[in-house]
């Protein structure tokens, strides 16, 4: 199989299912001319035109209403927004809109569109363009939302996403883009939504993550793994929905639990797996569920020595799994 | 800007038959929703949020649609549009007692949420003004596909303060998109005069910044209603673009059910508006033109009466939606 | 002490305070001549005028940002969105702006202002007008998140909120404002932010809530109280911060836990506690922590058979209880 | 909507000190801006986002501004208006290294993102556009209060398109607030062409919505800059209400050192763009006026390079912020 990077692996999925559905079309800020500010939509105007491939203007609200209206009509659009954090204007269209389109309409009306948006910090992009925004919508009946943290996940999820006929938030790791390289059939494939992966089995911790962390969490994991503790490594995936039977079972036959991710903590994703875990695995447990994540601050700063204490790392992951192996 | 009003000459361009339709849905809409109050009054409807006073331009407006290719994205007083291009009393009354079988949303959202797939209307929340960029969206798949349909989208003069109001008209501007943006001005968002909305004298006046048409009517006067919608549905279909359509009326009842407008507009004021009512206005000039017969008026509306007679009565005996179905349709799998 | 509603509090509040600090105004839809959708600013547009008491057009972000500026100039403003359902196409200027201002310019500048809203279901608002979104913000650092359940703590924390040097939003419970009554001193005090309260003390389970699933809880309480078992009552009333304190204190001592609350229950405050508990109390506790909520769907429906499908109550409630009790 | 042009009557209305001192300040910010392109090709500095092209425009504003008494809230590119204001190089060469001691965010926000208390300058973050709402209520403010302060703040063209635009703009007219929205128009929004963003030729055309004045000046020619500032500063200071103030200029750089913008510009485009820029214009202009004798302009360059090496040996000695200091000004509690 072909190694691609990550974001290989995106933009081939775009073309592809452009290449084979005409309704998939892109709309956002410098997704033409210049491919993006990433690249990931580099060389798709000129495939498929400045129509397929438009360039918005500076409004995100627009973006993603337009793209909404367009959904209805029966196209299959794709709503880039630039950077995550700027996905905040747009939050009505997503959560009022988009997300209630099916149920408030009785099933008469849905809304099948992709938001991609790329997320995460360690690339000195300071408060505003690091975050790691996704636990506002993971919590959002009506939306699905899905992460990938390797380049065949990527495509395949999106893929999936793109075929889904409901609303579905894709969030890339901006820093895996090209850090991260993996293998990627050239053919179409589709990774489902809605499921965990283990990336790594083990038998006395279950780590839970999603995106670059899962990256830190195998390393982490290799180094106790020398002093004989396994650990289990789950690559969420999919946020919501959550694969509660994944975790139910990572959990329960580990009987230590881990959640690591690179947001604050307070009411996240780790909130709720740490809460899955506190409700189903109570005869299982052998110590307090641990959760690992960003500090309780407005966001990740710009200065390399407060953008590293941000930052969750396999050194910070590792420490912290040797106290939970010790318990 | 441009302001229009009907005159003699207009009156000729439009037909007699085309001015007893306007009429009929006119007062097909007016007796509906004023039984929409009964139920509110009677205990038997928990909401209304009416229609009354803004019947003419809606109905202007449908008239000009072509139903089964152009699209709609309404807002909530648009009960005589919905009518214009299909809907009927039924779908109306089982919204408003919230019936399984309400087309709008199954008895799910608050009534005057309007949506029928059936009708090219799609489903209307309650958050205002996000319809004019879902409108905009519409408009550009129907480019992309190289249709001559139009999307027209509506909005009370209060929403377009919204920030929505400013991307969706720069969007279809900036792609000469088919979307007739319609803004029924009742010079009230709730209990705020337009005044403290915006600094200009019209809304029509913000098409300017787009570089669209902007045509303020006297939404009182279904002729010059009827003739300006026309002119802007022609001009959306034959790839001119938008344009920003104001109609100038009043909201003849309190914002809804839920509000009382005695309480922030005077008696004198409340009053005076009653006096520009469209319906009997028009109901003269039909009259005095002879279109309408002595008597034709008053048979239609019993007509009408009884149409909604028996909507009532099947939507009271219509089925309420089952509790558990309370979890379907959240994502497409339900099905 | 006087008895008053819930509304009439939050009335006094705003109202002593703008006759004690010129710098408190109120900017708002509706919030002058009608004094509010449901009348919470009745009166204050005739006491202080057109300017301190100003209707806003109808325009969200326009609210929030004109009350952050104003804030930035030195004023108190109150910022009034009318249903919490429509604070969405606000939340840019809330979690980007307010919320970082003070982190990111380095204690530079403060956003002092208290951003109002009613929220919760149960008044058949249908999907727009009944949810409770407050999970969206209270994993935002930055933004203190409060709900009173009671009109002496309605107007105690309204003063602290007004008080506060940053961003503080206050959400209240649209369905208590005048069903709930209680005593409430004609004096100006405060309820301090960041606390919650007990408001049945128990041993055998601690429940966890905040507004109107409060008084659910108690009533819920005192029926299987009937039958011996004690439930701890706890009123969260901060929900950023919550305190953890008080959260620890109450799960360890019942050793069973039940965490409430009107929303969905993915990514939601529930999940926080439940995180917390997971985390503090693993030697504690007798029971899985069980979280009672909304289902997984997008808002509360019109029709009253959904609505009432959707509603914590407590009949709900007590028969969850009791399958806790009997663990 | 006006179009602004000097030409000899208004040189005339500018004295000659004036005009020393525009240059100074022009000349000033572009010898500290091409300083940070320097840090960063020499990998010391990030990141950087530049104002060159755009300075007349800023120091036409900021001079018609009362430090101290008017406030701003200014966007990115604004180096040389918060110069102006009485920001130094110091300032911005110690938030461009990412030092504790930067007094716009003591090295948390990316540079570029400014901000003082000391000299009336609000903090500014990446998402575009918010800012104007900030001013609008700043200048609400200053109206409650009786004062006859002016709150300016600045935006590039591509952010008009955001919906805080106009509801900050509808919200300033509606009130007649004391703000002036300054458009730094040039022609691109990162790789976006304005054609690509807006259908009418003007952005300052946006004002006529609003029931404003809308004037659109050319950003090259800073006299008429000047003038113009001036008599929007002076129409908001003596309670007229605010004025959209767009200035068309040219980004003679890339967005920012992230961005290279080639990829989505010929070279022809860049080449005749550079033959616009303003700097070496006033210079000639000021040189054959006679108000700068030759080597006068040389001489000050030298004088503000040594002010920028200085602030650069300054800046780089300077204290990284402490990483435990991330924990800090949460909530003014941490203090
Ligand atoms: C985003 C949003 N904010 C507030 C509301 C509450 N609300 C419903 S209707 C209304 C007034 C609308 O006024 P206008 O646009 O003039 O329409 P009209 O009702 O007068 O036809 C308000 C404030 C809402 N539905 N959505
Ligand atoms: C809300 C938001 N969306 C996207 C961005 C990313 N972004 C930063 S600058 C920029 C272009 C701004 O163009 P313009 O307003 O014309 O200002 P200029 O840079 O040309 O001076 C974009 C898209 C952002 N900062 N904020
Ligand atoms: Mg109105
Ligand atoms: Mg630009």
């Amino acid at each position: 199989m072909p190694t691609k990077s990550y974001l290989e692996a995106i933009r081939e999925g775009m073309r592809d299912e452009m290449r084979r559905d005409e309704r998939v079309m892109i709309l956002g800020e410098d997704v033409g001319a210049k491919g993006g500010v990433f690249g990931t939509t580099e060389g798709l105007q000129a495939e498929f035109g400045e129509w397929r491939v438009m360039d918005s203007p500076l409004a995100e609200s627009c973006i993603v209403g337009v793209c909404i209206g367009a959904a209805l009509y029966g196209m299959r659009p794709i709503a880039e927004i630039q950077f995550q954090d700027f996905i905040l204007p747009a939050v009505d269209q997503i959560v009022s809109e988009a997300a209630k389109m099916r149920y408030r309409s009785n099933n008469d009306w849905g809304v099948p569109m992709v938001l991609r948006a790329p997320f995460g910090g360690g690339v000195h992009g300071a408060l505003y363009h690091s975050q790691s925004l996704e636990a506002m919508f993971c919590g959002v009946p009506g939306l699905k939302v899905v992460v990938p943290s390797t380049p065949y996940d990527a495509k395949g999820l999106l893929i999936s996403a793109m075929r889904d006929p409901d609303p579905v938030l894709y969030f890339e790791h901006k820093r895996a883009y090209r850090s991260i390289k993996g293998e990627v059939p050239d053919e179409e494939y589709t990774v489902p939504l809605g499921s965990a992966a283990v990336m790594r089995e083990g038998r006395d911790i279950a780590i839970f993550s999603f995106g670059m962390v899962v990256h830190m969490a195998l390393e982490a994991a290799e180094r106790i793994a020398a002093d004989g503790f396994e650990c289990e490594v789950v690559d969420l995936r999919s946020l919501r929905p959550l694969d509660r039977a994944a975790i139910v079972s990572s959990a329960r036959k580990c009987g230590k639990v881990m959640v690591a991710q690179e947001a604050n903590l307070a009411v996240s994703i780790a909130s709720e797996v740490a809460a899955i875990v506190a409700e189903e695995c109570f005869e299982y447990l052998d110590a307090p569920v641990m959760r690992i994540g960003g500090p309780e601050i407005p966001a990740m700063p710009f200065a390399h020595a407060l953008e590293d204490f941000y930052l969750v790392t396999p050194d910070k992951l590792e420490a912290a799994l040797r106290t939970l192996a010790a318990y | 800007m441009v302001v229009a009003r009907s005159h003699a000459v207009t009156r000729e361009n439009v037909d007699a038959d085309t001015l007893r339709t306007l009429y009929r849905h006119m007062l097909r809409s007016r007796v509906l929703d004023e039984r929409m109050w009964v139920l509110n009054r009677q205990g038997r409807a928990p909401f209304w949020i009416s229609g009354i006073g803004h019947e003419a331009i809606q109905v202007a407006v449908g008239m000009n649609m072509e139903p089964g290719r152009d699209w709609l994205a309404p807002y909530y007083r648009d009960l005589a549009l919905t009518l214009v291009l299909g809907m009927t009393p039924r779908d109306h009354i089982l919204s408003v007692l919230a019936k399984a079988d309400d087309p709008n949303s199954g008895g799910r959202q608050m009534p005057a949420h309007y949506g029928s797939r059936a009708h090219n209307i799609i489903s209307t929340g309650s958050p205002v003004t996000t319809q004019l960029l879902h409108a905009a969206g519409i408009a550009l798949a129907m480019k992309m596909r190289g249709e001559d349909s139009v999307c027209v989208t509506s909005i009370g003069e209060g929403s377009t303060s919204g920030g929505d109001f400013h991307e969706a008209l720069n969007f279809a501007a900036t792609h000469k998109l088919a979307v007739v943006f319609v803004v029924e001005n009742n010079g009230y968002a709730i209990s705020v005069p337009v005044e403290k909305q915006m600094a200009t004298p019209n809304v029509a006046d913000r098409a300017l910044a787009y570089g669209i048409p902007g045509v303020s009517v006297d939404g009182n006067d279904v002729i010059a209603c009827y003739r300006t919608a026309r002119d802007a549905v022609q001009r959306a279909r034959s790839g001119l673009g938008p344009t920003l359509l104001e109609a100038k009326l009043h909201r003849l009842t309190s914002h809804s059910s839920d509000d009382d407008q005695r309480r922030y507009r005077s008696a004198d004021d409340l009053a005076a508006e009653r006096a520009h009512d469209c319906l009997p206005h028009f109901r003269s000039m039909l009259e005095d033109l002879g279109i309408l017969a002595p008597g034709d008026a008053e048979r239609l509306r019993l007509e009408l009466v009884a149409e909604v007679d028996e909507a009532t009565a099947f939507a009271e005996q219509a089925a309420d939606p089952l509790a558990e179905s309370a979890l379907l349709h959240v994502y497409a799998e339900d099905d």
